[in-house]
């Protein structure tokens, strides 16, 4: 079992020039998503998505970015991409174990196992994996798994202009990370934080893999405040079916040794 | 001259093959998406769907979201998973029904269990056949037994169905018989009960254990939910057919149990959902709205009308009707609100800010700003 | 189609969970398929790799480029590049497609006058009708000497533009060729 | 990387070079201040520390402003200043300053409508030469490279000379204050302050800082003094020719470099050697002597040209026949694009090539371009599919509105697919002077064949089909032409690298490689093809195929590829030394003289005579490079030291000067003189221009450029899916007070609207675009991002059917960064006009002479540019 590999997504870092989003198409060979101008800033591909595995959002906003900015405005850019969640929803909820934990942690849909059953679509907290429409099966960021297998670095990482996602063994990223944010805060970047670096950060997914420096609130690049992987409460549904299925018997039970009987 | 000409009217505009446009005869391609499959149109395809951002690009101070987009991708599911969920009730509620009638002297009651069995086996085989209807691979479906993961709903479900098919088959084929084999049915028949009960119940777990704020939030009550509708199902099914007096009367009673307990786990469900408004909406408002309502209306008028005494065999039918009908559109609204729930990504925001995320099981949130 | 493997007993996945007494059945070591146990990187498989230079902006990003069977495979940034240290921008990045993407002509084509669509010809056709007509033009338009008598020795007739997206080798040329024919009007995208 | 601050200005290099950006990044990571000065607030401003929004077109203004600010403060690098620069030379007496004349520098020629440089020169350094360079207003007006024998003569160390290059620098930039330069550019004082305080904090001996700019700056009709004023600056500050300074181009296409250093430029040999002109180089010995000054490096000259035609004409080229010199065609004037377009609309050009370009979409005045087009009788387009160059008879915009049938097009044309360069061996020149090689990776699909092959085999026919006519002297050239290059593989193509090691020269007698251009010689014996390339190809080894990881070396990696001249990395670091030749700081080293081996070493190859001492000094009878002191720097100069005044080559006067865009909304503050008197304008029907100013048809300012997701006129990326989707469609970026003023609605349609033509395009509306003020005016400003057109994956209005065929004297790049417009709701349908195709606004009174004072509109009516002027008054 190799060291656990992530990604840290530092979006101060990021100039929006979505290199990560076409060298992971040219890697992994994707598809285009179509052709459709949104009107959203410079984001033209919305989301992330089958066809998708890596997507940059712009967001405009009214503030300056820190006190030490002049003006009344800023543009945030932020590469996402598959959390590959330490409990992962989809690969919990993946019936055919066509998604797997892979030696270097990441979480990997065998492509020539899913047979599109689509759960794990609604069990992703971040909306990421999805099944094309023409296409039978789920897709998501594999974490070059296949270039990892050679020590190659994955594409989007090795891409990337400015050193905005990195790529490494997760331990020394959080390290890292920690004291990128300490340098930002020290230089008056007081709202710079860490978005699901460990589990203390976010006990629901219990850290990401590829977590993220961030500016602002989550929803405000359209991540979830307080994720949660369902697996985490199922516990509760289980019960509630036991208890139902008791129930049902009780009652079928009864039904067929009381209910029969003619009333008079 | 332009009789040997080529014409070359296509090249005005490139020609779209498989929205990669890479020319095999000069590369190949062989990377992990390369048989993602993708007509030249999806383009076109994707113009449709979304529209455009009509406001300036900036986000709500207080309120924010990405431009209103969903957080969350949308269930795939079509028809065939409520289907799949009322039929996988019914049956399962029957073969517990089955069960049960088999407990002590049957005599009176052979004709009904048989029918149970009758119907379980049914049952199976369709819920199968729909289950593998909705696979975006459909010939894969052998593959949901490839491990045992405890954590997939869906897989245990898998499994469950796989125990319910084999057992309902036994009962069915074997209890008639003489001798062992009556008994081996006779077993089959019980074990068939416990297989169905989980069958009518997991689907609820499964829609449950899933990011879609509405079933999160709804993930307690809906295996209760489903269950006591896959009993009323049963209940207004057998209204629908002529039955000895004993049997009426019996599976009238687990019926009409059944369908007050829907109709009760209904507000339940909409009370909880509630604790959160945002996540209540695609119950209180548009085409949900309408169906949860009749769902509960036609559950409701079922019951009080099966209730009234005086049973001409009409009201019975009717009354079978209006509550299977209830059932059965009960299983499609909470698709259908679960689809409009994912696509509302404030429900899952407010939901979490609320502390309804994580931190309803590890006792504090997460989120920093 | 159904994995075989899948259906044969041994290779049952759920046969190696029990093996390993692996409960959740989430680690690739137990659900793994064999295409997963296999997987490496195409890159891998590639006859040769080829140095080049991105072909976009002026920036000049080191590119590899890798082949397999005569085919491009991949192309991507060249970590030893002390310019680009293997970073591509959006661009770079498409450059397997800019070189391999159907939108690339293969045939020369050729519009008649006043025609109304293109018609293919061979190469070494269009290229003796383009020699003639340069030396058409050439001899026309030739110019020996200004009314002052001051020397020209050039023809205005033929002029040319481009050379900032070609090599070196092609500019000289270009150039080399172009101003013994006495073409002065040579241009490119450096003045525009 | 090694900056202490990096002004980004006239360029958006986060967009258009990420990837040198990376190294921004880095520096701005180490502490380095990062400014962006830019109408449009971009991704690289949201990057940078500060952003000054700016009025587009008003640069020089605000440079001017910090070059006022360094001045009064006295916060310039004295030793450097005096040392390495000509601050200290004297001026003559005759020398008058926009100041004295409202705008116009003296020597302002009415009947020429030109400047007559001789009062621009050093005191007592005869201009005659000087100004016999200008006579032939040949193309080579401006080019960076002096040939004149020129050193100051008369020089005041303590620079307190009234007639010093520094007193009229102060003079001529007093009026440049913190208020007017809010007044001009709209940027707030403070901001204007804080930005300027900046720059001299982190100059001098321990910091230096960069200026890094592109088109946005060049393309103006003042373009060239714009880069000018930073040059200035930079050199006041220190920061030329050390680590982390400079300034910086920043070029948008893989080797345009290359194509200036071997141009295909009508007004340049290979190595910038001039063109010959037909006025005034009428023999070799008249050439050569206009062009070898006594001083300076170009003193080389004779060995440069005579190598080259030797490189050429190779055993024909001898000393009885001058070299060849009868061989080469000469200029009357200004042959670039514009010029060459106008001539194929008015029916001169008969043929033409284009290669790799897609000047419909790319150049200015798209209808205009379409209509030279149309005129030619045959055109060759080699690309890699049908551009709108190549398919302009049949989907441009005039033909899909039915104005013009494609049956009535005459023009014949040939499209040859171009090889990709994949498909071929050649080195490009990057923007840092590095030329890299491409190997050949795969054949080139079908019919596809490199450009070289392309030309090669052109060559090849062309000298078939004159061999019965080389007994005509006008054919010599083609018999005569050195054209046997080896061929190879299938398609027995010629072989690059022995065209590189042509461009790298050799010696005819046993046909070695030369070392460099220093071993050239000018008696016939060397060949070489372009001696700022020689050495690229030493000892018969490709250098720029050189691929020694950065790992293996140090930060200047030498041993990656090869940089001209020399191999050198850093142009001019000898400034990176002080007088005695040590580095100014330990911070800053770069090179340095070791007086134990007696020579300059370094990180980087030292740019100066290796062994020669810093307390050189010249004697009285020194001539070409031996009258470089060890303390002159700027070899390429004449004197050897940074020009913060061009006594000569520039046009459009010796100091920067603000002047307003061709068209612009306000007058210009400064001066009573509108617009660069010397810019070059094409006043015919098919080009009109808008009213200098105010024009109450146009009220907002428009402004092109690029994004990070497309290249340039889209050729290679809007056939690409994976970029095509990033940026699917033509759109314009307006303010949301502009969009409140006119209706207009995030996602929606709008018009825009120029008398050239009108365009529609997705409306966004940003914050991003900021109005500035102008005395208290909001001046609105329209970006429009110019990739799109009619074919391709995704389609789109082309920007530059608005804009203009207007011009840089000194360079002829037109001007499409700032110019006039209106904008209004919706689609622009049927109605949509262009101007090739009638005029379609409501005409107003012409009032031309605003843009000029009254002298400088007497324009004679000669052949080319504004001389080409036929003066139609009320031509709107």
């Amino acid at each position: 079992m190799a060291e656990t590999k992530g990604f840290f997504t530092d979006t101060t870092l990021c100039i929006g020039c979505k290199a990560c989003e076409v060298a992971c198409k040219q890697w992994n060979q994707l598809p285009d998503d179509g052709f459709l101008f949104t009107g959203m800033s410079y984001d033209n591909t919305v989301h992330l998505g089958a066809s998708t595995w890596r997507h940059v959002a712009f967001i405009e906003r009214p503030v300056p970015l820190t006190p030490q900015h002049d003006g009344a405005f800023s543009w945030l850019f932020s590469s996402d991409v598959c959390k590959h969640c330490a409990r992962a929803g989809c690969l919990e909820s993946c019936p055919t174990g066509a998604i797997v934990r892979t030696e270097y942690g990441s979480v990997y849909v065998q492509p020539d196992v899913c047979n599109g059953c689509g759960y794990c679509i609604v069990s992703c907290p971040f909306g990421v994996i999805n099944r094309r429409e023409e296409d039978g099966q789920a897709w998501k960021c594999t974490l070059c798994y296949d270039r990892l297998r050679e020590d190659m670095i994955p594409a989007c990482a090795k891409a990337c202009p400015t050193e905005s996602i990195q790529f490494g063994n997760l331990e020394d990223l959080r390290e890292h990370a920690k004291e990128r944010v300490r340098k930002l805060h020290e230089s008056g970047a007081h709202n710079a934080y860490l978005y699901g670096a460990t589990a203390e950060d976010q006990p629901g997914t219990e850290g990401l893999n590829a977590f993220f420096l961030l500016m602002d609130k989550p929803e405000v690049y359209n991540l979830p405040p307080d994720p949660c992987v369902p697996t985490k409460k199922v516990k509760d549904s289980w019960l509630a079916a036991g208890a139902t299925a008791a129930a049902m018997a009780l009652v079928a039970v009864g039904a067929v040794l009381f209910g029969g009987r003619e009333r008079v | 001259m332009s009789g040997t000409a080529v014409r070359y009217k296509d090249s005005v505009q490139p020609v779209r093959t498989d929205s990669r446009d890479i020319d095999r005869r000069v590369a190949v391609l062989t990377g992990e998406a390369a048989d993602q499959q993708a007509s030249g149109t999806a383009g076109e395809h994707a113009q449709k769907q979304a529209e455009v951002w009509r406001n300036l690009p900036q986000p709500e101070a207080n309120d924010p979201t990405y431009y209103d987009r969903p957080l969350l991708n949308e269930p795939v599911w079509k028809w065939a998973i409520p289907t799949y969920d009322y039929i996988g009730g019914l049956t399962g509620a029957a073969l517990v029904l089955g069960a049960a009638a088999q407990i002590g002297d049957t005599a009176s009651r052979e004709r009904l269990i048989r029918r149970c069995h009758r119907i379980g086996f049914a049952g199976v085989v369709v819920s199968a056949a729909l289950l593998v209807e909705d696979l975006g691979k459909p010939s894969r479906v052998l593959n949901m037994l490839r491990v045992f993961r405890p954590t997939s709903v869906m897989n245990m479900g898998a499994w469950i169905l796989m125990g319910s098919s084999v057992l309902a088959f036994g009962a069915f084929v074997l209890r008639p018989r003489k001798g062992r084999l009556r008994r081996v049915g006779q077993f089959c028949g019980y074990a068939a009960g416990v297989f169905g009960a989980a069958l009518a119940t997991y689907t609820g777990v499964l829609t449950g254990n899933t990011a879609v704020p509405l079933w999160q939030a709804s993930r307690k009550i809906l295996p209760i939910l489903f269950g006591v509708s896959a009993m009323s199902s049963v209940g207004t099914l057998f209204e629908l057919t002529v039955e000895s007096a004993e049997e009426r009367r019996l599976t009238k009673l687990f019926g009409t149990v059944g369908q007050t307990a829907e109709l009760a786990a209904e507000i339940v469900m909409e009370r909880q959902a509630a604790v959160v408004p945002r996540v209540a909406r695609p119950l209180h408002r548009g085409l949900g709205g309408f169906l949860w309502r009749s769902a509960m209306l036609l559950t409701g008028t079922g019951l009080l009308l099966g209730l009234t005494p005086r049973h001409t065999r009409n009201r019975r039918i009717v009354s079978g009707l209006l509550g299977t009908l209830g059932s059965v559109l009960m299983r499609f609204t909470v698709e259908h609100v679960g689809t409009v729930s994912a696509r509302d990504a404030r429900a899952s925001f407010h939901q979490q800010r609320a502390g309804y995320g994580a931190a309803e099981v590890t006792g504090r949130t997460a989120a920093v700003l | 189609m159904p994995k075989i493997s899948s259906l044969n007993a041994l290779a049952w996945p759920l046969v190696r969970q029990i093996k390993n007494g692996d409960v959740s059945a989430l680690d690739v070591s137990t659900a793994g398929s064999d295409r997963t146990e296999s997987l490496e990187a195409r890159t891998k498989k590639a006859d040769r790799v080829v140095g080049s230079i991105c072909p976009y902006c002026a920036v000049g990003c080191g590119q590899l480029v890798y082949i397999k069977d005569e085919k491009v495979i991949d192309i991507e940034g060249d970590p030893a590049s002390p310019l680009s240290n293997g970073c591509l921008c959006p661009k770079g990045a498409a450059t397997f497609q800019l070189v391999t993407g159907t939108h690339r002509m293969a045939d020369v084509l050729y519009r008649p006058p006043y025609a109304t669509d293109w018609e293919k010809i061979p190469l070494e056709t269009a290229m003796d009708m383009i020699a003639q007509r340069v030396k058409k033009t050439r001899d026309e338009t030739w110019e020996d000497k200004t009314e002052k008598g001051e020397p020209l020795r050039r023809t205005m007739g033929v002029a040319h533009l481009g050379g900032a997206t070609l090599d070196n080798e092609e500019n000289y040329l270009i150039k080399k060729l172009f101003t013994s024919l006495g073409i002065v009007q040579v241009e490119n995208q450096a003045r525009i | 990387m090694n900056s202490d601050f990096i002004v980004i200005e006239g360029s958006n290099m986060a967009e258009c070079h990420p990837v040198a950006f990376r190294w921004v990044m880095r520096a701005r990571e180490r502490g380095a201040t990062v400014i962006h000065v830019d109408p449009r607030f971009t991704r690289t401003s949201a990057v940078a520390n500060i952003h000054v929004p700016i009025r587009a077109g008003s640069d020089i203004a605000f440079l001017g402003g910090i070059v006022r600010y360094i001045l009064e403060t006295e916060r310039y690098f004295k030793d450097y200043v005096v040392n390495y620069t000509n601050a200290s030379a004297i001026i003559s007496k005759d020398f008058k300053d926009t100041e004295d004349l409202d705008g116009l520098f003296s020597g302002w020629d009415k009947k020429k409508g030109s400047y007559d440089l001789r009062s621009w020169m050093y005191e007592g350094v005869d201009p005659e030469a000087a100004a016999g360079m200008r006579e032939g207003e040949s193309g080579k007006k401006g080019e960076p490279l002096q040939r004149e024998p020129i050193q100051a003569e008369k020089t005041d160390p303590t620079l307190q000379h009234p007639r010093c290059v520094f007193q009229i620098l102060k003079k001529h930039y007093q009026r440049y204050t913190p208020e007017m330069v809010e007044e001009v550019c709209g940027i707030p004082q403070h901001l204007f302050l804080k930005v300027a305080e900046i720059l001299c904090q982190n100059s001098g001996r321990d910091k230096t800082g960069a200026f890094v700019y592109a088109v946005g700056w060049t393309q103006h009709s003042v373009g060239v003094q714009f880069i000018r004023s930073a040059a200035v600056i930079q050199l006041l500050l220190g920061n030329i020719g050390r680590p982390g300074g400079g300034v910086m181009a920043l070029r948008g296409h893989a080797s345009i470099q290359g194509s200036t250093d071997i141009p295909t430029l009508y007004n340049l040999l290979p190595g910038y050697l001039p063109m010959l002109r037909a006025k005034h180089d009428q023999d070799l010995k008249t050439y050569l002597h206009l062009n070898t000054p006594p001083s300076g490096w170009w003193g080389e000259f004779p060995k440069y040209f005579i190598s080259l035609m030797k490189a050429w004409f190779g055993e024909a080229a001898s000393k009885h026949n001058d070299w060849c010199y009868e061989y080469l065609p000469t200029m009357t004037g200004d042959h670039s694009h514009m010029n060459t377009v106008v001539d194929m609309a008015d029916g001169v050009v008969k043929g033409y090539f284009v290669m790799g370009e897609n000047p419909v979409v790319g150049s200015m005045n798209g209808p205009l371009q379409r209509k030279g087009l149309r005129q030619l009788d045959w055109l060759v387009v080699r690309d890699f599919q049908l551009t709108e160059t190549a398919d302009f008879w049949r989907d441009a915009p005039e033909i899909q509105r039915g104005e013009v049938k494609t049956k009535d097009i005459k023009t014949e044309i040939f499209f040859l697919p171009a090889a990709a360069h994949t498909e071929k061996d050649g080195s490009f020149t990057n923007t840092q002077r590095l030329l890299q090689w491409h190997h050949k990776a795969v054949e080139p699909p079908g019919s596809a064949r490199s450009d070289l092959d392309f030309v090669f085999k052109l060559g090849q026919r062309l000298k078939k089909l004159y061999w019965d006519e080389f007994h005509e002297p006008r054919n010599w050239p083609i018999r005569d032409l050195t054209w046997d290059y080896p061929t190879q593989g299938s398609l027995n193509e010629p072989d690059a690298e022995a065209v590189l090691k042509e461009i790298n020269g050799y010696t005819m007698a046993d046909r070695k490689p030369v070392e460099g251009f220093t071993s050239l010689k000018d008696d016939g014996s060397t060949a070489c093809g372009c001696w700022i390339y020689s050495g690229c190809y030493r000892d018969g080894v490709n250098m720029t195929a050189r691929r020694k990881p950065h790992w293996e070396q140090n930060w200047i990696a030498r041993e990656w590829a090869w940089a001209w001249p020399h191999n050198r990395r850093i142009i001019y670091n000898r400034a990176s030394a002080d007088l005695e030749g040590k580095p100014w700081s330990e911070r800053k080293k770069l090179v340095w003289w070791d007086e134990n081996k007696k020579e300059w070493v370094g990180h980087d190859t030292p740019d100066c005579i290796i062994e020669r001492p810093p307390w050189y000094r010249p004697s009285k009878h020194a001539r070409g490079k031996d009258t470089l002191s060890g303390i002159d720097p700027f070899v390429m100069q004449a004197d050897g030291k940074g020009w913060i005044y061009v006594a000569t080559g520039l046009a459009d006067g010796p100091l920067p000067t603000h002047y307003e865009p061709q068209e612009s909304i306000v007058k210009n503050p400064l001066y009573g003189q509108q617009c660069n008197p010397e810019r070059m304008e094409w006043r015919r029907k098919d080009n009109p221009y808008h009213q200098p100013y105010e024009d109450p048809r146009f009220p907002y300012v428009l402004t092109t450029y690029r994004l990070t997701e497309h290249h340039t006129a889209g050729g290679m990326s809007r056939w690409l899916s994976w970029l095509s989707e990033l940026q699917p469609e033509m759109f314009c970026e307006v303010s949301p007070e502009l969009a409140n003023e006119r209706g207009l609605k995030n996602g929606g349609w709008a018009t825009i609207r120029t008398i050239r033509g009108e365009i529609e395009a997705r409306v966004l509306v940003t914050n991003r675009m900021q109005s500035v003020r102008i005395k208290g005016r909001v001046v609105h400003q329209i970006g429009i991002p110019y990739h799109w057109s009619s074919k391709g994956l995704v389609r789109g209005d082309a920007a530059n059917e608005l804009t203009m065929f207007v011009a840089d004297p000194n360079v002829s790049i037109q001007e499409s960064k700032a110019l006039t417009g209106n904008i209004e709701p919706g689609r622009t349908g049927k109605k949509r006009r262009y101007i090739t195709s009638g005029p379609f606004v409501k005409k107003l009174p012409a009032q031309e002479n605003r843009r000029d004072l009254a002298p400088a509109r007497q324009k004679p009516q000669t052949k080319h540019g504004h001389r080409a002027a036929e003066m139609k008054e009320g031509n709107q």
